[in-house]
């Protein structure tokens, strides 16, 4: 039951040892730094520090309450990533699958449009851009 | 009443800094923008379409009708994009 | 894209070692044995060599299609399997999270209820009680 | 026609052995069964409810009223528990 930011890479094997013992479902969502055109050379992400690990920690509490978790976990880095780096994971562990995905899919939803993260695209060219938020990102919260 | 603004993402680039330190009168967060808004072009700029801007009082996310009664650390940001 | 049989344990990490490249969520989903009553020392699953890898197979190739999937892999084990022990796992890999999680909840479904395989309860007093198969996993794959 | 006919779980344990290899008529799988369960009282117990028998032929998931022309193998076993 943790969450962390750091901009470091992480360890989706070590950050499961241990994790979810007793439960018998355990669900991961990694996120990866995708180049969709082939012009982006790394995505820049910023945060807000205080607020981040706390936001964080809330979702991750509110989950485990609303879907029953037995345990849960979030890391999510900021900072400068290459395309093809993990930028995050949500792991989540309940006693049967459908609490486990349930909860990860809530979880991501919240993560993309209420955590205190901004995301810059770098092109190869130098320039940069804003990723603005998705509508789809807002109905998809919504759903919950 | 003292507070610490905070600005993230492009109203930081837009004011030209991450934060700065206040005196105001403001009641709500929305009296606040007013008054950032009011010191020149480049906050100006940055508040010109509310419609893009979020907030956080105290690092809780807020509307933007919140009452500032006993804040310390406002922020401004657009749309967060996590995940 | 592949399904694997197998009596061995797996490593998750060294599953993922190379997955999904160019995908910009992965999910994962192991199941588990859990003990709910206290009583049981080991979980025994019977399958059907032969049918049970082109089962796994064609379900993988049917939600690569319906999902978009740029990568997938299933892995279950047979045999005597200790509790806290991995049974399965299901990792999916897609450009949108959606589809990513969409996709592996499909794959546990169609597993849970449609692939050749048989678990046996196996208790401290050695025990064995055949597991029925629930009304819920039928209605989780009416679903789709 | 010489079929192989397997069978799992307690269907397995009902009938005393995992396969055995028999010659039959039966036209569909439902023939079959009716075939097997004349043979002994083990054979019958295993088919005594049929809602409970789940059937496959050459290892893909049939319904009992699936036709066994050019089949070679039929294997029966109680609802799947995978996963």
């Amino acid at each position: 039951m943790s969450a962390r930011v750091q901009t470091a890479p992480f360890d989706l094997a070590a950050e499961l040892a241990g994790f979810g013992a007793g439960a018998g479902a355990i669900v991961t969502f990694t996120g990866v730094v995708r180049d969709d055109t082939g012009a982006m050379a790394a995505l820049e992400i910023e945060h807000y520090p205080g607020m981040t690990e706390r936001a964080l920690s809330d979702y991750g509490s509110e989950a485990a309450i609303r879907f029953a978790l037995t345990d849960w976990r979030i890391v999510h880095r900021h900072g400068r990533l290459a395309v093809g780096e993990p930028i995050m994971m949500v792991a989540t562990a309940a006693r049967h699958r459908h609490a486990a995905f349930q909860a990860a899919d809530y979880l991501m939803d919240w993560l993309k449009s209420r955590a205190p993260f901004w995301k810059r695209e770098i092109g190869h060219d130098g320039a940069a851009a804003w990723v603005d938020a998705k509508a789809s990102d807002e109905d998809a919260l919504a759903r919950w | 009443m003292t507070l610490d603004v905070l600005y993230f993402a492009w109203l930081r680039e837009r004011i030209g800094q991450p934060r700065e330190r206040i005196e105001t009168d403001a009641a709500t967060v929305r009296d606040l923008i007013a008054d950032l808004a009011a010191r020149d072009d480049w906050h100006a700029a940055a508040f010109a379409d509310l419609a893009a801007v979020r907030c956080a009082v105290d690092q809780q996310l807020a509307d933007l009708d919140a009452p500032l009664a006993g804040a310390r650390e406002v922020a401004f940001f657009p749309p967060m994009t996590g995940g």
